[in-house]
């Protein structure tokens, strides 16, 4: 495989390759940024990316929304398995979302602080 | 019905692709180097939109909407909240 | 038709339904919250039960939602696995909480009970869903439910170590969410599917147009549901979240939370992937050398703590070692072993952990070293912690020693009897963490809040020795269980 | 510092894996592709009939699909059950 | 938050949001949208409403009571159309299978249990949004709730 | 008779476990009926065991299936010889020492506790002899081990527990090795029935593997050379009757296993050919020759007992590497001479230090002028343990050495001979200065003692009368009951 082809292979897939690139994002500010509510947010980059990634999958080039029409053929129409399963991830994200700020306003009232490193100080550094 | 408009593959659709696709990335980057939380906050509202509209172009409007009610709207004001309870900088 | 064909999913959706039902009874008729919760896991037990034999009697059986056939609809597939994993689940959950109407009025407060067994139903209907679903979207949204719900059981507690455990817990699991969707998306995107039968055929067809894709998946699936079972290098929110829990959470997060993701993990890797795959990849070998790790590391940092609960969190390490190495053995012996273990640790860790709380409610200390002579002014939790003891180290007689037996059998089956020797040196760092407890418990005089604990409650006195009678009728008898675990091994590895 | 060294090389190492498993998926968009299988072709083909609804992604999440949309609320159910009770739990 | 403006437009656009999110929610089964973004624009709109005025202004349009009642009630209504599919005879959640009519498509009251069930996800994902957002804001000053 | 007979193992095995019961729930109330039934279980345990006399002498083997466990896994008893032959003497020695504690005991705290231990411990070790199979030997010997810790931490002082935990964590690791060899066994063989063929044919890594696991399994419980650490330690700080259960009885229950692995799983040719038997013999020549040697450095009076035992278990363990037919019965009537010596020694340590309160050796001089009947008995056992010729001590070397000569290897006799002298050498002087020493400590002037009670001294008679007359008398039961067992053992046990 030359460098072309890999070029084009990546413009081909796009999609995919974006959405890797932002789930590493994501990922990256979840592990290594020790504000929580930074955490979170990269939590949900890292969501939203694997959601793009999932809709990209579904997608036929040309087709329309699935919402039908009569005298539409059916393959006018993108893969709508895909969009459903991404609704039901997209509920999931928030859900997680709010469950974990909630537990970042209380550890907050705790320990004062929204810095895991302050956390782990206070706690007196017990990581293991 | 206008959401369900024909795509083809023209030249300005890629663009427009890279277009947003290079935004996301700049907003994730953004969100991680940004002090501010609040900024961060808005800033991923800002990211969802694109989403949203990258999810448009893909012809899930579904979901586009959906993400920018949930993502841009109630995941942002859940932020704002907990940045409200909390403390504003990193 | 009868509502007996419709078990399975009312198994779930009961379940479900009382829990939604929770807040509304715990506004407008709080005394029956407990009836309400015991009666809803009491339901799912017996359809469990009855569902059992029907699988032991008339074989599998599949049971789909809205009568959609599968590539379609969603269907829950009765095997031998399933049937086991729900009666376990149920049984030890109703235990568990029928021990927890006592334990937790004095570990929490009083306006968030109801919450508490919101989630504890909650929790159980998502790990019944998760065994039983036959697909792999679905069993995405129970491992979401389940995650959140034993995070929920967490931070209930007001403490601030419950707190940071659980966020820990919740951002680790999110990682691991992650993981799992996005090994579902590479699934879905080379084979189309998501039924496991249907993936499970698609796979090898299309193994060699992507190769990298399904090991990718596979490596993100084992990462995904690996984080949530506390898998070795994964492990590290389980020491925290599972000592700070109060005890009946810490009960049923030991000893179900993490089997059942072992168990879709077992699906998984047995029903949807090739066995040419995993034949090939040296992915077996890796959850074996990850087991091996666990079993030790877990073990030696079990050795060194001085808290009762944290002590039996790293047990609780190295013992998933126990099931994933029977897992990585693929042998009959080792995959027989290692859903027994499921079971019998089911049933002796949440026996620790629901005595290791009875005697933190007696006598409010949770430091090994102020337990000298609680044998003698506590019997019954003491004598249920060294029961859990000896089925740790695998003393004959106790359910411990069967799983192990079968483990050990399996290794050397393969012809590895390298790991033979990994379980008994294992038993043998059981044995070095958890009889001086036993001994220091019987042959040391009592003194302070330990000479003179609280009386226990009926409830935690019942629980435990009903989970005690357990350990050793399953230690004397394991043809009771054995059947449908020989089963489930023999069909996982296609010899039924 | 070295944690932040280690935590970019596993970085790079999962990022290098993922883009390799990229150039080795299918193409976006191909109609021939393995996922246009006879699952949404029976969903956009039949589900007028079989569930009398316009838009079929609803149609999959509230028939075809609705037992995960069942877990879904229940996922938002937890998700309030697990915050109200963390919050008032003082 | 207090800002006249922010309210004044506020006032003027949330019956329009909050119309169309009832649309997104009824309409779900025939154009995009449906009881997930429908609710959540619902229960933005109520939160913008909370954030707009005062918190108690909002808590005063929807109780506790009564927003952990529809939270309930919806999730039930979901379950028990399965259920109910299951007193019709046929597995947990069927629709047309069970009997149950799914009308002229492209009609408003069409597709049957989909539209029930659509309408309560609404209904839960709205209360649920609202909730979330109450109790994350209020917090620790919950103490004057009965419960 | 029939039924009887193949219904007996359970019973003996289950009677005492029944009978734990019992007695935990009747000494709450009383107790003269814990002592009365404490004593009485093991009479009828023994006269039980006695009862099958008859019919295994007429070369008739009982097999008794119980149940199940696991498939082809059973719980299972057999009764041959030499089942039969340790079963009745460990029940005898049962018997005098539960007769021994009712006096020895009655001053200790704990009864409550070593009544039900001592009848449960009695079970186990049936079990371990009637067991039909390794799994179920491996059952009885791991609650054998683990319920005699209680009987070794019972005094509950620092170093009996320190002790108590040393024997806890060796016998996890012999439990666990144990159960390594038998699952290698059930891997290579299918099954782990002792019926008389040998189980493991073809000699493999995993083989060797087996054996050093049932090596160290069994051996760690008989004191052999690198694993009898935990020995010293344990057996002298148990009370003195259980010390004399746990070097006379308990330390045989290895002997045994290993000499049922030996004959059942692999075959006495078989472990030859392998070069095996080369390991066990230099084993056994260190712990012969260390036991002794060590015993001469030990001023506490017990702790030298104890590492007499661990000589004395070497001699079973060479009897074991050499195995002609006469080093055999020498090995298996060691097993009976030791049972007699050793708990009367202990016995007798024991009501020396209960009268005395003393376990020093040096303070011990002229406690033969106080109590001459017991250090008369412990003269006789010491005697016999040298190996002085009328004695069963005599008898058992003299045939081992036989064996030896017939197995060509005149260094073992040597072996025996040096420690024989060593042997002198540490128990000489014990009674010299018992008896001779006539320089009493000073503080027995003021303190004048006596001998123990009667209910001690019977037994302690009985065992060491028993020391000399089955030295004495040219055919005895003992000799008969080991010549038959190895007549039986080498025609390939069936």
């Amino acid at each position: 495989m030359t460098m072309i082809d890999i070029l084009l292979r990546l413009h081909q897939n796009s999609y995919y390759f974006f959405a890797i690139i932002l789930f590493i994002i994501g990922f990256h500010t979840m592990l290594s940024h020790n504000n929580l509510i930074k955490k979170v947010i990269g939590m949900n980059i890292m969501d939203t990316s694997i959601f793009l990634f999932f809709v990209a999958i579904g997608y036929v080039n040309g087709g329309r929304a699935p919402i039908l029409e009569p005298g539409v053929p059916y393959t006018a129409y993108v893969n709508p398995l895909p969009s459903a399963l991404i609704l039901t991830g997209i509920v999931v994200a928030v859900s997680v979302t709010a469950y974990a700020l909630s537990l970042i306003v209380k550890l907050y009232k705790h320990y004062g602080t929204i810095d895991a490193e302050e956390i782990m100080r206070i706690r007196g550094g017990d990581i293991q | 019905m206008s959401w369900t408009r024909r795509k083809g593959c023209s030249a300005v659709t890629e663009v427009l692709k890279y277009l947003l696709l290079l935004f996301l990335v700049v907003c994730a980057i953004a969100v991680a180097k940004t002090r501010d939380l609040l900024s961060a906050v808005i800033i991923f509202a800002a990211y969802s939109l694109i989403m949203a509209i990258l999810w448009q172009l893909l012809a899930a409007p579904d979901i586009a909407i959906t993400e920018a009610a949930i993502g841009a709207g109630v995941t942002t004001l859940l932020l704002v909240a907990a940045i409200t309870k909390t403390r504003r900088e990193e | 038709m009868s509502i007996v064909n419709h078990f399975p999913v009312l198994a779930v959706v009961v379940l479900l339904l009382f829990a939604y039902l929770m807040p509304l009874l715990m506004r407008w008729r709080k005394e029956w919250c407990v009836p309400a919760t015991l009666g809803a896991i009491g339901f799912s037990l017996i359809a469990s039960l009855y569902m059992m034999w029907q699988v032991m009697t008339t074989g599998p059986f599949m049971y789909q939602m809205g009568s959609w056939a599968p590539p379609w609809g969603i269907e829950f597939s009765i095997d031998y696995l399933a049937v086991f994993a729900t009666m376990t689940i149920t049984i030890v959950g109703l235990i568990v909480i029928y021990y927890g109407t006592q334990d937790l009025l004095h570990e929490l407060k009083e306006q968030v009970m109801g919450w508490y067994y919101t989630l504890y139903l909650l929790l159980m209907a998502s790990m019944i869903g998760m065994v039983l679903t036959n697909d792999l979207f679905n069993m995405f949204v129970f491992v979401e439910i389940c995650a959140i719900a034993s995070c929920g059981i967490i931070s209930i507690k007001e403490s601030r170590e419950c707190i940071e455990a659980a966020f820990k817990y919740l951002v680790l699991s999110a990682v691991g969410s992650g993981c799992l969707l996005l090994a579902i998306a590479m699934i879905y995107m080379v084979t189309g599917h998501l039924n496991f039968t249907y993936v499970a055929q698609a796979l090898p067809q299309v193994m060699d147009l992507y190769p990298l894709n399904i090991l990718v998946s596979l490596a993100l699936f084992l990462v995904g549901l690996g984080v949530k079972a506390a898998l070795f290098p994964l492990h590290v929110w389980l020491p925290d979240a599972h000592s700070s829990a109060p005890s009946p959470s810490s009960a049923v997060l030991s000893g179900l939370v993490i089997k059942v993701y072992a168990i879709a993990m077992i699906k998984l890797l047995y029903k949807v992937y090739p066995p040419e795959l995993l034949g090939m990849a040296p992915i077996m070998n890796m959850i074996l050398w990850m087991a091996t790790l666990a079993i030790i590391i877990g073990s030696m940092f079990a050795i060194v703590q001085d808290d009762i609960k944290k002590m039996l969190a790293y047990s609780s390490i190295a013992q998933i070692g126990y099931v994933f190495l029977g897992v990585g053995l693929m042998s009959e012996s080792a995959l027989q072993g290692g859903i027994l273990h499921i079971f019998n640790h089911a049933i002796m860790k949440s026996m620790l952990f629901l005595s290791a709380g009875a005697i933190i409610y007696a006598t409010g200390t949770r430091k090994l070293s102020d337990l000298k002579g609680i044998g003698i002014t506590l019997p019954v939790p003491t004598i249920a912690f060294s029961l859990g003891a000896f089925a740790m180290v695998g003393i004959p007689i106790t359910n411990g020693f069967i799983s192990k037996w079968y483990l050990a059998l399996g290794s050397l089956d393969v012809g590895r009897p390298f790991f033979a020797a990994v379980i008994l040196v294992s038993s043998l760092l059981n044995g070095i963490y958890y009889l001086p407890i036993v001994v220091n418990a019987f042959f040391g005089e009592p003194e302070g809040a330990v000479a003179e604990p609280r009386p226990l409650p009926r409830q935690m006195v019942v629980s435990l020795i009903l989970l005690g009678s357990g350990v050793i009728l399953f230690g004397v008898f394991p043809s009771l269980i054995l059947g449908v675990v020989s089963k489930a091994a023999q069909s996982l590895l296609g010899l039924l | 510092m070295m944690r932040k060294l280690l935590v970019f090389i596993f970085l790079a190492v999962i990022a290098v894996a993922l883009v390799a498993t990229v150039l080795e998926m299918p193409p976006i968009g191909d109609p021939m592709n393995i996922t246009n299988n006879e699952v949404p072709q029976r969903y956009l083909e039949d589900s007028l009939q079989e569930t009398g609804a316009l838009n079929v992604i609803a149609s999959i999440i509230t028939d075809y699909r609705a037992f995960d949309t069942l877990g879904e609320a229940t996922v938002l159910f937890v998700a309030i059950a697990a915050a109200i009770s963390n919050l008032k739990a003082h | 938050m207090e800002d006249i403006i922010v309210r004044y437009v506020t006032r003027i656009i949330l019956p329009f949001v909050q119309l169309y999110g009832l649309y997104v929610v009824l309409h779900g089964h025939l154009s995009p949208g449906g009881g997930f973004s429908g609710g959540a624009i619902i229960g933005a709109s109520m939160i913008l409403y909370a954030l707009a005025f005062n918190l108690s202004a909002g808590s005063k349009k929807l109780s506790h009571d009564v927003s952990s009642a529809l939270e309930s009630g919806g999730a039930l209504l979901f379950a028990g159309m399965g259920i109910f599919a299951i007193l019709l005879g046929t597995n947990f959640l069927g629709n047309k299978v069970a009997g149950i009519p799914i009308g002229t498509p492209g009609n408003l009251f069409s597709s049957g249990a989909i539209m029930i069930i659509t309408f309560g996800v609404g209904v839960k994902v709205a209360s649920t949004m609202i909730t979330l957002f109450y109790s994350l804001i209020e917090g620790e000053d919950h103490s004057h709730d009965h419960d | 008779m029939r039924f009887t007979s193949s219904f007996l193992p359970v019973w003996i095995v289950m009677f005492p476990m029944v009978m734990t019961a019992v007695i935990y729930y009747v000494e709450q109330h009383s107790e003269k009926m814990r002592n009365a039934l404490a004593v009485g279980t093991s009479l009828v345990t023994f006269l039980s065991v006695a009862a099958l006399y008859p019919y295994i002498m007429a070369g008739n083997i009982i097999e008794y299936k119980m149940f199940q466990l696991l498939p082809s896994l059973d719980i299972s008893f057999r009764v041959d010889i030499l089942s039969f032959s340790l079963a009745l003497l460990s029940s005898f020695i049962w018997m005098m020492v539960a007769i021994y504690s009712l006096d020895y005991m009655c001053k200790e705290h704990g009864c409550n506790r070593y009544y039900p231990v001592l009848i449960i411990t009695l079970a186990s070790c049936m079990g371990i002899f009637m067991a039909g199979d390794l799994f179920t030997l491996f059952v009885f010997f791991e609650l054998m081990s683990l319920i005699s810790y209680v009987l070794v931490v019972h005094e509950e002082t620092v170093e009996a527990l320190r002790a108590g935990y040393k024997y806890l964590i060796m016998t996890i690791i012999g439990g666990l090795a144990l159960f390594f060899g038998i699952i290698i066994t059930f891997e290579l063989a299918g099954t782990v029935t002792l019926s008389g063929a040998t189980l493991i044919k073809e000699p493999s890594t995993l083989a060797f593997f087996a054996f050093i696991s049932f090596l160290i399994g069994f051996g760690m419980k008989a004191g052999m050379f690198p694993l009898h650490v935990w020995l010293p330690d344990a057996h002298p700080v148990a009370p003195s009757p259980a010390s004399a259960l746990l070097s006379g009885i308990m330390l045989k229950t290895g002997a045994y296993g290993l000499l049922r692995v030996i004959f059942h799983v692999f075959g006495f040719e078989f472990m030859q050919r392998e070069g095996w038997t080369v390991i066990l013999a230099v084993v056994a020549v260190i712990t012969i020759l260390l036991g002794s040697a060590v015993a001469i450095t030990q001023d506490d009076l017990k702790r030298r007992l104890a590492y007499s035992s661990i000589g004395q278990m070497g001699y079973i363990l060479l009897g074991m590497s050499i195995l002609t037919e006469r080093a055999l019965i020498g090995n298996i009537f060691h097993i009976f001479s030791h049972a007699f010596m050793k708990s009367t020694l202990f016995l007798c340590a024991g009501a020396i230090i209960l009268k005395t309160g003393k376990r020093s050796i040096k303070e011990l001089g002229g406690i033969g002028k106080q109590m001459p009947f017991t250090m008369f008995a412990f003269t006789l056992a010491a005697l016999a343990m040298i190996g002085i010729p009328p004695f069963n001590g005599f008898l058992s070397k003299w045939t081992l050495s036989l064996g030896a000569m017939d197995a060509g290897v005149p260094f073992y006799v040597l072996v025996l001979l040096l420690s024989s002298l060593l042997n002198g050498l540490y128990y000489l002087p014990i009674i010299i200065s018992a008896f001779f020493g006539g320089e009493p400590g000073h503080e027995h002037d003021h303190v004048k003692v006596n001998e123990a009670g009667y209910k001690m001294l019977i037994p302690i008679a009985i065992l060491a009368v028993s020391c000399l007359l089955f030295g004495l008398l040219p055919t005895n039961l003992p000799f008969d009951l080991s010549r038959v067992a190895a007549e039986f053992l080498l025609r390939g046990g069936q």
